[in-house]
């Protein structure tokens, strides 16, 4: 089982030299400290940043540089501050090559739900709708099961969706998954998980071909 | 073509009850903190508030929250104000929420003259409800209209008589789109410049958008999530 | 009657202080050289210029600034340089207070044609079709006929249309008219220039109300 | 992330007969000069061309034209170019005039992933045959839809590495539009920085739009209108 360093980690692997990557609050964020060596990733974030660069040091926090998660951030040499709209631009235009975001469900078809729950957590979309409606390359980031210990991976999603048959892929503490013709193929396992444990956990429709290797994080 | 007045009280002047008005900003980095306290002060009511967030309970636009001088917010994200979530879910506050990408777009249509596009943020969604589908390429995407205000409040780092604007860092976000979007636009700055001090090929906001502008008296600039890295 | 320059002294009557102006090629660049003293009015050229000068000192001119008509350009303190979407927004949204234009014809309901004379002159309409569109405050400078002698106010207009019910005011050598209600509206005559004479020269609807002042320019 | 390529040759690699280019400019200030140059000499045909204008005679997109390469262009203004002209009249060359602005527009929500929008620009005109028409607010509005390019070309001050690009003065009107709008974006630039130099707060075009970027040999420039004062 990975905790979510790990999970982050697994994800640093689909890192592409050359890619422009949106991350999410959570999970995702943590991917930046597992780019592989060498490997050029520029980071925008969507309140209007990109070639966001570590976290600054003690003192030099600057209230004007925050991201996405309202976090004091730096901007690396070769970075560049935009607008909102020129930086929606970037992700509906489909100029992001990667777009990994938490969930709180994704359904077998690439639905996912991340937004609201009903009378009870209002928080609002922010940027995921059009994240999710937007990219090509959608990795979701999340645990398998939620606090109750029930699947987040659904046949239909039962919270308001932030977008629909958008998910193609899942990265969760026990496997990757992609999802194709209306279901989750199981792609790895997390190191210590077997395959009963992944369809335990997994409401939606799982696909299963062949042996399935255990993940090398 | 001089737009200075001579601080917040004179720059929101004609804010009357029921109103609309944008206030730039995200989170609460780049937000107009003079005019909002002014606002607070003057005790206008029944306000429609265009703003990507909604401050946080004792900042930024919560302070109007907890005066309930605000009847509804068209946002994208409210997660950090206690108050909001209370009055939004007791009914008192109407509540309109977007996906952020499309209230940039919205804004910046409305103040371009472009009554409405079309978007795939949304599709499938609540956010669809009501709205036209049309389908480009075989994706499915929806009409969002165009937002305007009766007042539009910026917030700058550095400004010209002229209005021009030049914006730092993140603290540019919503701030050029809701300066086009404004019947009337004002814009506080954190330094008033002499016209011809800002070079015309670096200006973020052409003056033209621009109605009034004074230098705020002081700007807190809080930060929401302080996060450092330990010194190696 | 006026020559070209005294079309451009009385439209510059029009101006008001704190307004942004949009001049278009031809008679309307003159109007520059005519506004009151003390007046602050902005010009903005739609290629992306707003604050333009008067044309640089002989060595002083920079390819990189220009005007829409392709002319050699300064550019004053407190001007500012933007994109073509930028300059369009200015337009299309209304934040321009006055556009002035040339026209081939105008039409008594306020069409303009003055981009294409099929088969002949194939220039394309540049900017003026979102500047016609958009614009409240419409003037047109033109000749009141056309090198034949042919009226260019017109019932309607014979040439591919520019735009549709959008001027609102016409300054010619003979007159200045303002269209309301599907007629042009005579509000004055040039210096020289009989009621007769303007009648006869305008085939469109012409309304007289009572005594016509002569223009004083 | 380094976009350097060596020259226009590297740089126009790929673009092959037939596709669609857009290269920025606005008469002949700020247009992608070495690029052309170069697609004279590689000799490519049946082109469609987006851009304002088409060049003069001997000059821009005017040599494009001369050499017979382009089959179709889209633009807005096309008044200083008598081989346009007959090649137009004469129907060898297909156009397609479009308002200005809504050229603008089109390409930004080409590259905005926008695929179409309401304008004004246009309604009772011929510019309107076929496209829908909406009113809003009791104003007539026609749909337009969004272009993009197999390649873009542009031209800027200055660029680094990342593909960031300065323009300077009247030169920049299209280019930061197309650049976003085309699957591949080509920045040929008069001085190439390092990574750093261009402050990120001042860069027109970020680098993300930019897939090639080089530093043009010669830069001509010529002026069209050469329109002085006299010294007093």
């Amino acid at each position: 089982m990975l905790d979510k360093k790990g999970i982050a980690k697994r994800i640093a692997q689909e890192l592409q030299d050359g890619w422009y990557v949106n991350l999410g609050i959570g999970i995702p964020t943590l991917i930046a400290n597992y780019i592989p060596d060498g490997m050029n990733v520029e980071f925008q974030s969507e309140n209007g940043i990109l070639g966001m660069g570590p976290f600054p040091f003690e003192g030099e926090e600057d209230a004007d540089y925050i991201n996405a998660g309202k976090q004091t951030v730096t901007i690396k040499p070769g970075g560049s501050i935009f607008d909102s709209a020129t930086s929606f631009a970037m992700i509906r235009g489909q100029h992001i090559q990667l777009t990994v975001l938490g969930a709180m469900e994704v359904a077998e078809n690439g639905d996912i739900a991340n937004w609201k729950i009903p009378g009870r957590m209002v928080k609002g979309m922010g940027g995921a709708m059009d994240l999710v409606a937007s990219a090509d390359n959608i990795i979701v980031a999340m645990m398998h099961t939620n606090k109750r210990g029930a699947s987040k991976l659904l046949k239909r999603c039962s919270l308001p969706l932030t977008g629909v048959a958008c998910v193609k892929k899942v990265v969760t503490n026990m496997a990757v998954l992609d999802i194709e013709g209306g279901a989750f193929i199981l792609r790895e396992r997390a190191p210590g998980v077997s395959v009963e444990d992944i369809q335990n956990a997994t409401d939606g429709k799982l696909i299963i071909e062949g042996d399935v290797p255990e993940m090398s994080i | 073509m001089n737009k200075t007045v001579k601080d917040a009280a004179s720059a929101i002047q004609g804010i009357k009850d029921n109103m609309t008005i944008m206030l730039g900003g995200f989170g609460l980095c780049g937000i107009p903190e003079n005019c909002i306290a002014e606002l607070v002060k003057a005790g206008v009511k029944g306000l429609t508030c265009i703003s990507n967030n909604a401050g946080v309970d004792e900042f930024g636009l919560g302070l109007l929250l907890q005066q309930k001088q605000i009847k509804k917010m068209i946002s994208s994200y409210v997660g950090e104000n206690d108050e909001f979530e209370r009055q939004m879910l007791s009914g008192e506050l109407e509540v309109d929420l977007i996906p952020q990408g499309s209230l940039a777009s919205r804004c910046q249509a409305g103040g371009a003259g472009v009554p409405a596009f079309y978007t795939p943020a949304g599709f499938g969604t609540e956010v669809a409800h009501g709205k036209e589908v049309r389908y480009f390429n075989g994706k499915p995407h929806i009409l969002e209209s165009a937002l305007t205000a009766d007042f539009a409040i910026v917030k700058a780092w550095k400004g010209d008589p002229y209005g021009n604007l030049i914006y730092k860092g993140t603290a540019r976000n919503f701030n050029p789109l809701m300066a086009m979007a404004g019947k009337i636009t004002i814009a506080e700055v954190e330094q008033l410049v002499e016209p011809g001090e800002l070079d015309p090929n670096f200006v973020h906001t052409p003056g033209i958008f621009i109605q009034r502008i004074f230098q705020g008296d002081k700007f807190e600039k809080r930060i929401e999530q302080r996060t450092v890295r330990s010194s190696t």
